[in-house]
C-alpha cells in the first residue's frame, strides 16, 4: 500500500457525466479516511447518489481519479470486484434492493458471490443475523417484513460480506423513530467495528449528533467539508443547501447570548448535551 | 492480389461484419422498411382474427374486473420492460430476451396478443425496434406464433409429467427458435434468392440468424426457468 | 435507453399537430416502402434526415447513432440476399465452397443495396414522427382513428408505467451488481432472473395500489382526460400535402420509366 | 343534515378485517371536526394506510360506522362517488398514484369524473396548477418530474376535485428540506381554504408546529387522541408508538425544571417560540 494508509480513499476531480450528457458529478476532490464516520448532505439531485455509484465502480468517473487504498481503481471486471467486495452500498429503499422471497437467500447472495464455501457463508449469515436482531423473522418472506425489518436485511447484505465501507443512502427515511433508532444503533456498532461508515441524510439533528465530518454537496460540486459543528454554523451554505440549522445549534446560541450560558462551552451534538448544559449551569 | 485472395478477403470481410454486428442484434424484429408493401399488409391482415380473438377475451375479462385492466397494464409495462433490458452473455455482446415464451406461460397466449402488438408498437417507437410497416409480420412471428407454440409446448410438457423446468424451458427456447424461423420465413418470401428461390433463400436465412439465436435461445430458456422458479417463492 | 422518447419531448416540432406529424411520416414511409426506388430513397433520407436534425436538438453525428440501431438486422439480412448458394460461378463474385459456390451477382448486389436505401429511408420517416412527436399525442392519433377505447386506455398507462417499472428494474439490477451479481455469466444470469421475478411480483401489487388510487378519485371503469390538441396551420397542411403528391408522383415517374434501380 | 355540524366525519367501533383475515383496525372510535388539522401517528403497521382507505370507501368497515357530515356511508356505487368526491387521498408513493405521462391529463382525471363539463374543468385544472405552481413543468412528461414535482401534481389530483376533506400520507416522506417545506406550506393554504386536513407522519417535530390535534394510533385501536402539547408529554403512550418527545418539548422543560423560563407559559410548539421565552426572559 502506498501514501498515506490512514486514507482508505480518495477522490481526485471527480467528473462523471451520464449518458444523456447531464453532468451529475463537476469535479469531486475529496479524501475518506479510515474508519470515519462521514455524512454526505445536499438537496436531491446534488449529486449524492451517483457520487455513492462511483464510489463503488458501478459509474466509472468520465474524468478525474479514484483511488482506494492508495491504489487507483481499475475498471476491469476483477478490478471492479475487487472494489465492490470492499465497499458496499445500502440503497435507501429496500425494495430496491431485496429480491429473494426468503431473508436467508438475500443475505447469503454477496457473499457466496465472493466465492466463499457455502457452509462458512451459512456460518457467517447466521452470525451477521443474530447481530443485527434479524433471528426473530429469518422465515419471514422478505415481502411480509415492516420496514425496519427490510432496512435491517438491506444492511445484512453487505455487511455479511465484510467490507472496509459502508455507504448508506438516508437510512433512516420513512422508518418510524424507534426503528430510526435501531438504525442508529446498527450503524454506531458498524463504526465501533473499524469499518468506514458514509451517510447521507436530510437531517441536520443526525448529521450533527452522528458524524465525524460533513461533506456539503451542491450541483456536484462539493461546497464545505469540515466538522459538523463548523458546518453547521455558517449560515450561508446551510441556506445554498435548503439546510437548517440544527435546533441543538439554535439554542444553544440563543442561551449562550441570552447570557444562561457560557459561549466557552464546547458545542453540543444532542439534546441531552444541552440539556446537561443547562442542569450543569 | 489474385483473384482467389480477393475471394477469401472479400469473404472473411463478410463474415468479420457479420460477427461483428451479430454483437448487437435487437433481437429477429424484422426492421422498418424490409418487407414490400403487400408483404405488410398480407401479414398484417393475417394477424387480425387473432387480436380480435386476443381483444375481446380482454374485454371480458376486464368487464367483469375493472381491476384487471391494471394487471393487463403492468404485465404489459413488464413485457415491455423485459424486451429493453440486455439480456447477460458469455461473449459480452449485447441483445434482448424476446420474452415471448415467458409471456405466454405467464399470461396466456390470447392475452399476449394484444399485449404483444402493443409492446412490439412502442418498441418501434421508443427503440427502433421494428417498424411501423412491419408491425404485422413482427407481431405475427413474436405475438402470435412464438406464445401459442411456448403454451402448447407448456401444457403438452405438464400433460406428459415432463419435469415443470425442463417443460418451461423446452417451451421459452423453442418458441424463440420458432420465432426465428417464422422471422426466416417471412424474409424468404419477401426476398427469394436469384438461384433456387424462397427455399435457397429460407436456409440462408435460418442459417445466419441460427448463430445468433441459438445461443440467445438457449439463454432465454435457463432465464425463464429462473424466473418461474423465483416466482414460485412467492 | 429510452434517448428517443426523451428527445421527442424537446423537439421544435413538439407542437406541431401530432395528425399532421404523423400523416406526413407515414405517408412518405408508404410511399417509400411502395416504390421501392432508390431515388424516392434517397430524397426521402435527405428531407426526413434533414427535417429531423434540424428539428430535435441532436447533432448529425446522434443521428446517425440512431440511425445505426437496427443495423445488425440489416447487416445481416442483406448478406443472406446479396450472397447467393448456388451450384454454378455468379457473374460479380463466386467462391468454391464444397460442391457449390458462395456467389454475388450484380442483380443480387443491386437489390441488396435497394434494399439498405428502402430501409433506411424508411427508418428516417419512423425517426422523424417518434422525435418530434410525444407518445401520448401519438395515441391521440390513434384515438381518432377510432382505435378501440380500450386499446388506447391500455397502451396510455402502459406508457406510463413503462417508466416505473424500468426504474425499479434497474435500482435492483444495480444493487445486485454492487454485490457480485455480475461476477460471471451464470451468476449474471441467474440475478436476472430473480430480478425479473420480484419485479413481476412488484409490478402487480402495484397495479391494486394505482386502481384503489384511481378509485378514489371516483374512477368508473372509464378515463377520461383532457386532451391537449393542436392544430395544423393552414401553410403546414398544404406544405406536407404538396411534399406527399411530389413523391408520388416521382415514385410513379420512376415505375413508368422502368428505371428500376432509380 | 343532522347531527353536530362541527363533525365532519364520525367512525363509531370501525373495523376492518383483510380477505386474508388480518385484523388492520380493531374498533376505533373518532370524531373528526370541520376544518381541523388533525396528526395520525403510529408505528409502521399500525393501521393508518387501512384507517385511510375505509376513510374514503376504498375498505367497506368489516363492523362499525362510518358517518359523513352526519349521515352513514351508503356502499352504493352512488354513495361512495358522493363520499369520494367530498373526501381525497393523496398516497404516500406519487407513483402508485399518477397513471398518466401528462400532468394536465393526470390533473383533470378527477374532476371530470365528477361530471364536470369539460370547459370548465380545463379551467378549473389550471387554477390548481397555478395555485401549486406547476404551470411550469405542466408540459414535462410524469416521469421526468422530480419528486417534488411529482407531488405537488398528486395533491393537484385532489384539490382541483374541490373535497371537503383530505388525506395525506407521509406527505414529507422522500423530499429533501426545501421541498418538504413547500409541500408544508401548501398544506397550511389547504387548512386556510378550509378543508379538513388529515396527515400520518413519524416526525414529531412536524406534528407539534402543525397538528390541532394528535391521533395516536396502535395496531389497530386510538389508543390516545389530544391536543399534540398534551399527547406529546405522556412518555408511556409515546413509547408504545415507537415516537419520541419533540426536541422543543424537552428542552422546555429543562430550562422550566433549570428555573430559568417560566412552568406556566404556554406551552413552545416551534425552536422559533422557544427562543423567544428566552430571549424574552
Amino acid at each position: 500500500m502506498n501514501g498515506n494508509a490512514d486514507i482508505i480513499m480518495e477522490l481526485e476531480n471527480l467528473c462523471y457525466t451520464y449518458e444523456d450528457g447531464t453532468e451529475a458529478l463537476k469535479g469531486i476532490d475529496l479524501q475518506i479516511r479510515r474508519g470515519e464516520k462521514l455524512a454526505i448532505m445536499g438537496a436531491n439531485g446534488s449529486g449524492k447518489s451517483t457520487l455513492f455509484l462511483t464510489l463503488n465502480g458501478i459509474h466509472k468517473p468520465t474524468r478525474g481519479k479514484l483511488l482506494f487504498n492508495g491504489r487507483p481503481v481499475e475498471y476491469s471486471r476483477k478490478g471492479l470486484l475487487d472494489l465492490r467486495k470492499k465497499v458496499g452500498i445500502v440503497f435507501q429503499d429496500p425494495d430496491s434492493q431485496l429480491f429473494s422471497a426468503s431473508v436467508v437467500q438475500e443475505i447469503s447472495f454477496g457473499i457466496l458471490n465472493l466465492g466463499v464455501p457455502e457452509k462458512e457463508a451459512a456460518k457467517r449469515v447466521e452470525e451477521v443475523m443474530e447481530e443485527l436482531n434479524i433471528l426473530l423473522f429469518r422465515n419471514k418472506p422478505t415481502h411480509f417484513l415492516s420496514g425496519g425489518q427490510k432496512k435491517r436485511v438491506s444492511i445484512a447484505d453487505i455487511l455479511v460480506m465484510d467490507p472496509e465501507m459502508i455507504i448508506l443512502d438516508e437510512p433512516a427515511a420513512a422508518l418510524d423513530p424507534k426503528h430510526a433508532r435501531m438504525i442508529d444503533g446498527i450503524i454506531d456498532k458498524l463504526s465501533e467495528k473499524g469499518i468506514t461508515v458514509i451517510l447521507s441524510t436530510h437531517d441536520v439533528d443526525r448529521a450533527l449528533k452522528w458524524a465525524d465530518r460533513v461533506v456539503l454537496l451542491e450541483d456536484g460540486i462539493v461546497i464545505r467539508e469540515a466538522k459538523p459543528d463548523a458546518v453547521f454554523q455558517e449560515e450561508e451554505v446551510l441556506m445554498r443547501t435548503n439546510l437548517e440549522k440544527p435546533a441543538v445549534l439554535k439554542l444553544f446560541e440563543t442561551l449562550c447570548r441570552a447570557g444562561i450560558l457560557n459561549e466557552n462551552l464546547k458545542i453540543p451534538h444532542t439534546v441531552q448535551e444541552l440539556e446537561q448544559y443547562i442542569n450543569n449551569r | 492480389m489474385s483473384k482467389v485472395h480477393r475471394r477469401i478477403f472479400t469473404l472473411s470481410v463478410a463474415f468479420a461484419i457479420v460477427f461483428g454486428f451479430a454483437e448487437n442484434v435487437s433481437a429477429m424484429h424484422i426492421m422498418e422498411g424490409y418487407l414490400p408493401l403487400n408483404h405488410c399488409i398480407v401479414w398484417g391482415v393475417v394477424c387480425i382474427p387473432f387480436l380480435i380473438l386476443g381483444f375481446l377475451s380482454i374485454k371480458k375479462i376486464v368487464e367483469q374486473n375493472r381491476r384487471t385492466l391494471l394487471i393487463l397494464v403492468m404485465m404489459g409495462a413488464y413485457a415491455f420492460v423485459l424486451s429493453a433490458l440486455k439480456i447477460p452473455s458469455v461473449t459480452g455482446s449485447s441483445s434482448h430476451p424476446t420474452g415471448t415464451g415467458l409471456g405466454a406461460i405467464l399470461f396466456g397466449p390470447a392475452a399476449m396478443c394484444v399485449i404483444g402488438i402493443i409492446v412490439l408498437l412502442f418498441q418501434a417507437i421508443l427503440l427502433a425496434h421494428g417498424g411501423l410497416t412491419t408491425l404485422g409480420a413482427n407481431t405475427f412471428s413474436m405475438a402470435i406464433a412464438g406464445p401459442f407454440l411456448a403454451y402448447g409446448i407448456y401444457i403438452l410438457c405438464n400433460r406428459l409429467k415432463v419435469p415443470k423446468s425442463v417443460g418451461i424451458f423446452l417451451a421459452a427456447s423453442l418458441s424463440d427458435l420458432f420465432t426465428y424461423c417464422v422471422t426466416a420465413f417471412q424474409l424468404a418470401l419477401a426476398h427469394p434468392a436469384e438461384v433456387g428461390g424462397f427455399r435457397a433463400s429460407f436456409v440462408e436465412f435460418l442459417g445466419i440468424f441460427a448463430m445468433t439465436q441459438i445461443p440467445l435461445a438457449i439463454i432465454e430458456g435457463l432465464l425463464a426457468v429462473i424466473v418461474i422458479k423465483g416466482l414460485e417463492a412467492y | 435507453m429510452m434517448m428517443i422518447d426523451k428527445l421527442a419531448y424537446s423537439s421544435r416540432l413538439r407542437d406541431k399537430s401530432p395528425a399532421l406529424k404523423a400523416s406526413l411520416a407515414v405517408g412518405t414511409l408508404l410511399i417509400c416502402v411502395g416504390a421501392r426506388s432508390f431515388m424516392v430513397s434517397l430524397i426521402t433520407i435527405i428531407v426526413m434526415g434533414g427535417l429531423t436534425v434540424l428539428s430535435s436538438r441532436i447533432s448529425l453525428l446522434k443521428y446517425l447513432k440512431l440511425m445505426s440501431i437496427p443495423f445488425g438486422f440489416m447487416v445481416l439480412s442483406t448478406i443472406a440476399i446479396v450472397i447467393n448458394l448456388s451450384d454454378k460461378p455468379m457473374d460479380l463474385l463466386s467462391v468454391p465452397v464444397g460442391s457449390g459456390y458462395l456467389a454475388i451477382s450484380y442483380h443480387s448486389l443491386t437489390e441488396g443495396i435497394l434494399l439498405v436505401m428502402v430501409a433506411l429511408a424508411s427508418v428516417s420517416c419512423l425517426y422523424f414522427l417518434t422525435l418530434s412527436t410525444a407518445m401520448l399525442d401519438i395515441l391521440e392519433v390513434l384515438r381518432r382513428l377510432h382505435c378501440p377505447i380500450l386499446m388506447v386506455e391500455l397502451m396510455m398507462l402502459i406508457y406510463r408505467y413503462i417508466f416505473v417499472i424500468l426504474d425499479m428494474a434497474s435500482a435492483i439490477t444495480t444493487s445486485q451488481h454492487c454485490r457480485l451479481g455480475n461476477k460471471d455469466f451464470m451468476t449474471e444470469l441467474r440475478s436476472m432472473g430473480q430480478m425479473l421475478a420480484v419485479l413481476l411480483v412488484r409490478s402487480l401489487k402495484r397495479s391494486s395500489q394505482l386502481f384503489d388510487a384511481m378509485e378514489s378519485r371516483c374512477y368508473d371503469g372509464e378515463i377520461r382526460v383532457l386532451r391537449e390538441s393542436y392544430t395544423a396551420e393552414k401553410r403546414e397542411l398544404i406544405g406536407t400535402a404538396g411534399f406527399l403528391a411530389a413523391m408520388l408522383a416521382i415514385a410513379i415517374l420512376c415505375r413508368l420509366k422502368g428505371i428500376g434501380l432509380w
